[in-house]
This record gives C-alpha cells, structure tokens and sequence, in this order.
C-alpha cells in the first residue's frame, strides 16, 4: 500500500488538520470531528447535519457552508461517526428551528445517528432523520440492510439545504429531503478496488479485464464480477439498470450525477457522462442538470456510479439556488 | 466475578483484539469494508485507558464505562451494537460482584440491546450468531461455576462464529453482496467469540 | 489496462462530447476541438488561450469562462494540440485588443503554439505568448528542454485572466503572466505511473514501496527513485526543494496548490495540505490563498504536486477576482 | 522519383508506422510519454486519405502535401519535426520528377527546418542523430542512383537510431530524465529510420 498518509491511526486527524487549514470560512473542531461554518446564519434556520465514514471526500465536510450543510461528522475511513460527534454537532448548529440529520443508510450510519438522535432529543432539541437509500444494486428487502445510501447524498444535502436556507419549516425541509431521496436512484461499477489503510491493501482482487458491477463506496465487492466493456456499452446498462427501478418516463427531467469513485481520471467521467446522455436521450429523458466530477468517493477506486433524480421546477429551482462550499460553489 | 475479575477480562478482550486485529480485518475485507479489526482495536484501547481511571464499585460499572466508551470511540455497525451491549449488561449487574447465573441473566440482557437496536435474527450471519450459543452454553453450564461456564460459553461462541461461513448475510454490511457473502466467516460473529475466549482465560487465571 | 473509454482512438472526440453536453455554458467545437465561452465578452478584450495534451483534466477546458480562458485547445492524450487548433481558436475569440497564448513549456507544446502565432501574426492579429515553466525538477540549462510548466499553469490563467477581464491592455496581461510564473515554483512526487489509453499499459513498473521523486505530467518517470516515506517528510522534502530554488523569506506570502494527479484521494491531498503549511509556517512563510485538489492531473497517475506562487497584494487581489468556469469558480 | 514513387514512399512509411506503432510507443514509455506511435500513426493515416485526393504535379507537391498533413494531425513534437521536414523537403523539389542529387538537397533542407525549429545538435538524442547520418550516406552514395542512396541512407539511420541508446538527452521529453535517458534508444531516431527504410524498399520495387 503507497498513500500519502503518516499512519493509519492518524490519517483522519491528519487530513482534517489539512482540511482547516485549506478551509477558514469553516471551523473545524478537530478533537471532537465535527466540521461547521465559521459564521452562523444568521437568526433561527434549521440546520442540517450529515456525517458519515471518511473515505467519501468531497463528502460530507466539502458540503459544509452556505446553502448546503450545517455541520458534517467525518467518522474513521469507512466507518460511521460515534453519537458523541453529532451531538456536538447539534449543540455546535443548533439554533432553536430544529435539526434534520442526513443519514446514509448503512447498519453503523443509523444506528449511531439513531443513538445521537436520542440524546440530543433528551436535551430539547428537535430532531428529524431523513435516511438516503438510493443504490438499486440492493434489494430492498427484509434479506438485506436495505438499500445503501450514495450518491443520492449530493442532492439531498444541496436541495434540502437551498430550502432550509430559505427559513423553511422542519418538517419541510425533512419531507423535502425525503422527497429527494424518493426521486433518487444510484448504480455503480467498480474498475479497481480501494485499499483501505487500517487494511493495507485492496478490499478485492480483480483480473485486468473483470470489472465489479454493482459496488458500493465502502470497497466492498459489488453484485456481481463481469467482463470490461467500453463505456458505452457499460454507461447503457447502468442507465437501463436505474430506468428499470425509476418511474421516469419520456418527457422526465432529472439531475444526473456521474460521480468518479476517486481513482478515475475526470477524462473518463465526460466520456462516460457523453453515454450515459445518449442512452437517456434514446430514452425519451432529459437531464436538466448534471454534476461530472468526484464528489462520492471510495477512496483510490477506479469506477463510476450514476444517480439520477427525477427533477420538477421545484427542485430545479431549489438545486439553482446559491451555495458555497468547498466542493459545490455556484451563485 | 468481582470488579477485579472484570477489569481483567475488558483488558483481555483488548489483548485479544489487538492480536487478532488483521484477521478480524481480512475477515471484513472478504464482505465487508475492512475496518471490523481497527474499530474494535481502537474502541477497547480506549476502554482500556478509560478503565485505568475508573473507581468501579461494581461489575456493573466496569462493563457500563467498557460500553459507553465503546459507543464513544467505535463508530461503524459493531461500535453502538458491543456498547449497547456491555451497557445493558452492565446495567443489569449493579452489585460488587456477580455469580454466574447472573452473569448469565447479563449476557441475555447484552443479546437483547443488540437484537433491538439492530433487529437481526440467528442466521441472519451477525454478532447474534455466535451470541447466542454462547449464552445458551453458558446458561446451562452456570451452575458448574464460572470458568465452566465461561468455557462452554467459547467453544459455543466459536462454533457459532465457524458455523456462520455458509450464511448469506441479511444484516449489515455483507448482505449487499447476496449470494457472494457465503463462505465466508463473519467478522462480528468472530469477535464475539473472542470476547467469550478473553472470558474463559480470564476465569481460568483467576 | 482497465479504463472508462470507447476505444484510445475516440477517447477525445468521446470526452469532448460529454464535456460539451455537461456545460452549456461552454462552446465546444467538437470537430476542431476548440473550447470557447458560450458567450462572448462584450466589447474587445484580451483574450487567452491555452491548450495542452489531453490527460490533464480539468486543465485547460475545465479553466475556460468569465474570470479566466477565452478559449482552451485540447490535444489527443499526452500530447499537445495542433497549429489549427489555436489557429481555430484565435479566429473565434479575437475581438481586435490581441490574444495571449498560454504555454506550457514541452517541446511539442511550445512548436505548435509557435507555429500558430504565426498563422494568427499572418492574419493581422496580435499575438503575445506566456511560456508556463514552473517545475524545479528540471534544470533550466542547454543540457535540457528547460523546466516543464506544471501547476503554475492554474495560477497563470487565473490571475492574467483576471485582469484581462478588467480590460487591461495585451502587453499588461502578457507581461503579468509571466510575472505569475516567475513568482512560481513547482514539484511533484508519484506513486504509481499513468497510463496512456494507446500505450494500455502503465508508463513505468514501480515497486510497492518505491515512489518516483520529480515527475512530470505526462506520465514519465522522474528524476530519482526512491523509498516511500510518510507524507510528513515527502511534504517536507518537496516544500525544501521549491524553497531552495524560489526567493522567499520569511514573512513572504504565498499562494499554495496541493495538486492530486489524478488517482490520489482527496483525504490524502488535504493530509498533504496540512504538512506543507505546517513546514512553511517553520519557514517562515504564509499561505495567503490555496487549492487542494485536482487541478493539474496526469490521468490516473497517484501523487501530488505543490506549487508555490509568491503574493504580493496585486496578484491577491486579482486572485480574489471572481471567476466563473468548470473547474473553479468564486464570486 | 517521380510523383508515383513519391506517393508510394509515403504510402510505404504510413504501413512501417502501422506495424511498428507497439514498438515506437514502447521505445516512448521508456524516455517519453508513449504517444509517439500513435502520433505518427494517427498522421501518417491523415496523409494517405490526402495523398488519395491529391493530384499531384510535382514530387514536392506530395512532399509538401504530407508536411502540412502532419502538422495538422500529429501534435506533439514530432509533428511539427516531421511537418516541417516533409515541407521544406517539397519547397525544394518543385519538379515533377527528381534525382538522386536533388533529393540530396532535399533531405539537407527536411534536416534544417528540423533543426531550426528544435535547436537540436547532434548527439542531443533525438530524430537529427538518425537523419544526419542518414542524410551523408545518401549525399555519398547519390552517385549510385537512388536505390544505392535509399539503401546506404537506411543502414545509415539505422544505425543511427541504435547509437541514440547511449546518449543523454538534451532535448525534448527525455531530457527531462537526465542521466535515466540513457540506455535507452530514442523514438523519434527510430522513427526516421523507418522513414529512411521505407524510401529503400520503395525504391527496390520501383
Ligand atoms: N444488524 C446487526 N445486528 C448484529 N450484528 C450486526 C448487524 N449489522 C452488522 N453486524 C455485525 O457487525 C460486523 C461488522 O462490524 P464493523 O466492520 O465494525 O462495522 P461496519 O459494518 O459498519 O464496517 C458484522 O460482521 C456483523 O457481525
Ligand atoms: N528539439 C527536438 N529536435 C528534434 N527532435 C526532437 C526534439 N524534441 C523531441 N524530438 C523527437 O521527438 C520524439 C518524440 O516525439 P513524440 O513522442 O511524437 O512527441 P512528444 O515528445 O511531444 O510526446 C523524440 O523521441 C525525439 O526524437
Ligand atoms: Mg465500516
Ligand atoms: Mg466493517
Ligand atoms: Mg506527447
Ligand atoms: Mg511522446
């Protein structure tokens, strides 16, 4: 394993050492890892809160700042933050308008956010979960966790967080962020493995001409291990793949997402975004938005996923709206 | 066992996780996400420090600080689930010692935090898998006294641990692979195992 | 060789495609791979245009809006654009007040431009170039092509972009751009090597614990081999390589990019991030604005660059200046 | 050489281009950037869909033809290198055919627009040290007629190419290596051999 770490046990430290650093209109409180805005809105907001395993960067802390999150809880490489951090988290950003944490859906993520929930509730404040499950590679079934949560992130955390900048209501901006979900369906295909650095070396072995379809962000194999196939024909089945789980018709919009998973060169990301627009395009469905780029990472794996969210002029409006953070800035 | 004997059994646990810590990681690696091994590392490190300062006047309070630093340090599936556990368990021993019948009503108290808050069933390739042999082994060893108990509890455990490779997972992280998670042994399941073992050597140098 | 493409023939022609179908905001002449702003400035102004091989992205095209290029003129992979291009290019944004060619220095690179300035100086237009030559891993002597333009490119096209949007006259926009590179100092360490779609095979076989010290972008070995070391001391190391070749005392001020090469997580960048400040600050020197990121990569090559721009409160002025493109943007 | 000759020399260099784009891209992974056989190929491929549409009245109009092809197409250094060779070798053959004396000139000129646009001496480890050898066997041997000249041109810049293995780089891409350039045979020397060496062969089937 080569990464351009000091240690295992102190990557994280270190990389939010770097990250406050990189960031002054954010406060990083790194003993306790929650990242926040240096200036708070100002006047009561709801603010929102995600967190999750290190590893996914630009996600969560990139997503931190006006118009998008209030506070992001940065957990060990992969693995979801403990309860503590939240409730720092909630103390840190709570502003009497109540708390919307976004969740992806993994065992750790919930029940850790769920055990936060609980005592930040003890302490008055109120809380609502929305819970992101987006993958379609995952049945969701009473023989699985349910569906993981990926790329559909993005969009949640950015609408949901365009509306609560607005001063909506919680249950708005929570039933928004549900809404978005809902909307939302993600597939990824895995080129090469990531290597953890507690592991040391890559989750998987793959033959130079075998691919993983249907992976997840957290290195783990994927559904199934299938031959290399040029991007067309791969961007295709993932569209097709989504389509067949979407109910989106001829005529829908959506925002797409291609999402690099960190090892795959922003050249291939437009080739594969140029297909995957052909097919939706071949399919009567248009993308009224797009974000090509690596925003859900799994570390230095090599692979793409796709998310697309049926859009409506609400949603259109809400993604338009300003937002500056470090890895989502427009105006 | 007495607040003594329960310190020395945490401290063996982490003994035991830090030796193991690779294998528990290349067991998460196979269906997991690899980490199984430095969360629990890096959790009972933490318990360890936790417990050198701890005035426990009972076992109760020893396992309680082993859960809540648990939950605080862990993270990840296997953090809120052990914590809840050793919480539960360590609610339900608040004397200064425990015998082995209520050590046995503990570890039932311990599977039961872990069932609520995760929901998984036996079989379903998860910590409960080997849980809850060892506490069936344990409960009808209880009356031998504890290190019989305690020894019926690892064998249990282990087996519990081997006898989850041809699973399919339905909980956590592996069920995402479907099919392709048989075959493999699970990484919560063998750290439960662990734990109950780290129990029989600490009864056994008693 | 694994990679997300059609085939190495089309890769280009395919990438273009996305890319023009992901940002409107851009023209992208597909046919003659030449990317301009969908809107024009409004009345004459300078305009610059860079280009470069392919491999790098986002540089050039993802650097091409308000704030910063008029145009961008990509080559096939690793190798730089054709005569015709810039020519292309010169004809589509030329409002009459000159045009600035920002050139990395490759041999390749600096003929074509060379040969396009000629072209354009044939049909009337005014012509200055910047040679971008930032890369201290390079002696500047006979003995070599001179030193390679690397990251300083970014801060090139930033900075003269600003102030050409602010209508400054071509020699003052030429003239501050190679102010900008003389002010930069760039180096770069890999830890694994790229690899070219039509070569399908990795540039160089490197060790599991050998990284290559003084790389370039194009996927060539460096100047030495040598172990692998934390990031703490490969920071350190580069930091006092630039220092040693660069005028900066103590109390100077700096502009700072930690650059991935493409296959390099973010979380290790800002791990990287975080050492570097920490050896300047011993330094003494301060890092007035940076970037961590990918910004001037080398396709799925894993590895940093830094480099280091001297500030005065001219150039962090026009640095601030808002810029509205692909790959960076701030208002 | 006439036209025919001259299209079928070119013709003759895009099929060696082809066939050893492996090896010139290999030879470039080693000192460079491994985009040299397809570069070559790529322009190379260009020039044989002109030269179909071409009606060519002079030697130099195919020459010039292939020049202003290759600097279209190839990018890089090499194309405008060989680009401008191709150029300067047509400017200087204006006549429908030309000898072996002429086509002397013409090779001393391809070597001057190479050498003006990239400052390259011999021994600087790029195309001059195959063609300025080359470029003396065919002066020496133009006596002979053309394929003597072809043939000692080719030997020449074969060898030519094989002798680029110990030197240093001074200019281009290599140069960069420095020391690590050498041991190594330069890519765009093995590419004017081929050149060289398909003149040969298209003079043997004339
Ligand atoms: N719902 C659940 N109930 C009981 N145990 C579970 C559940 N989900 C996961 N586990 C256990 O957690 C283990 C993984 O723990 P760990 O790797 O530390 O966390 P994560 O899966 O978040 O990375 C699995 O091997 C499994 O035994
Ligand atoms: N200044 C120069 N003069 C002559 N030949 C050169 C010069 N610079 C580079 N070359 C030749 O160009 C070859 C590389 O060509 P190519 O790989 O196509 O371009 P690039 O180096 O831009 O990738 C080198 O092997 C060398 O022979
Ligand atoms: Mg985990
Ligand atoms: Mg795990
Ligand atoms: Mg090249
Ligand atoms: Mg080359």
């Amino acid at each position: 394993m080569k990464k351009l770490i000091n240690s295992p046990e102190t990557v994280l430290t270190d990389a939010l050492t770097g990250f406050a650093a990189a960031h002054p209109e954010l406060a990083v409180d790194i003993p306790n890892r929650v990242i926040t805005r240096a200036v708070r809105p100002s006047g009561p907001k709801v603010a929102l809160i995600s967190g999750g395993g290190s590893g996914h960067e630009p996600l969560h802390g990139g997503f931190v700042g006006p118009g998008m999150l209030d506070a992001a809880c940065p957990g060990e490489v992969f693995t979801s933050p403990v309860p503590d951090q939240m409730l720092t988290a909630v103390r840190a950003v709570h502003s009497g308008a109540g708390v919307v944490l976004i969740v992806k859906n993994y065992t750790g993520d919930v029940m850790n956010f769920q055990l936060a929930a609980e005592l930040a509730a003890e302490e008055g404040v109120e809380i609502r979960t929305v819970l992101v499950n987006d993958d379609v590679a995952v049945e969701d079934s009473t023989w699985t966790a349910g569906r993981r949560g990926t790329g559909a992130t993005v969009m949640v955390e950015k609408i949901a967080g365009a509306l609560a900048e607005r001063g909506a209501a919680l249950d708005e901006v929570a039933e928004l962020g549900r809404r978005v979900n809902a909307a939302s369906r993600s597939f990824a295909v895995a080129l090469t493995a990531a290597t953890v650095p507690a592991a040391g070396k890559p989750g998987f072995d793959l033959p130079e001409d075998e691919i993983e379809v249907g992976v997840g962000i957290h290195g783990e194999p994927g559904r199934r291990r299938e031959r290399h196939r040029p991007a067309a024909q791969l961007a295709a089945e993932v569209v097709d793949t989504i389509l067949a789980d979407h109910e989106l018709t001829v005529g829908d919009e959506v925002i797409a997402l291609v999402n690099g998973l960190g090892g795959t060169p922003l050249l291939e990301l437009y080739v594969v975004y140029g297909e995957v627009r052909a097919r939706l395009a071949e399919r009567g469905i248009h993308i009224a938005r797009n974000l090509v780029g690596n925003y859900v990472t799994s570390l230095d794996m090599a692979g793409f996923s796709l998310t697309l969210t049926k859009a409506d002029g609400e949603l259109l409006e809400l993604w338009d709206a300003p937002v500056a953070t470090p890895a989502l800035t427009w105006s | 066992m007495d607040t003594e004997l329960a310190v020395a059994w945490i401290r063996e646990i982490a003994a035991a996780v830090e030796q193991q810590e690779s294998y528990l990681t290349e067991l998460d690696s196979a269906i997991g996400d690899g980490d199984h091994g430095s969360n629990l590392r890096r959790g009972f490190t933490a318990v360890v420090t936790a417990l050198d300062t701890l005035e426990a006047d009972s076992v109760g309070a020893v396992l309680a600080k082993t859960g809540t630093t648990l939950i605080s340090k862990v993270g990840g599936a296997s953090g809120p689930l052990y914590g809840s556990a050793f919480r539960a368990m360590g609610k339900a021993l608040p004397q200064a010692t425990a015998t082995p019948a209520e050590l046995a009503v503990a570890l039932a108290e311990g599977l039961l935090a872990i069932q609520q808050l995760g929901g998984a069933k036996p079989g379903d390739k998860t910590i409960v898998d080997a849980w809850t042999p060892a506490l069936a082994a344990f409960e009808a060893a209880a009356a031998d006294g504890l290190l019989a108990a305690a020894e019926a509890a690892d064998a249990a455990a282990a087996q519990g641990a081997r006898d989850t490779v041809p699973l399919q997972a339905r909980k956590g992280r592996a069920s995402y692979l479907g099919p392709r998670s048989t075959g493999h042994q699970d990484p919560g399941a063998t750290s439960t195992a662990l734990i109950l073992h780290a129990l029989a050597d600490t009864a056994r140098a008693a």
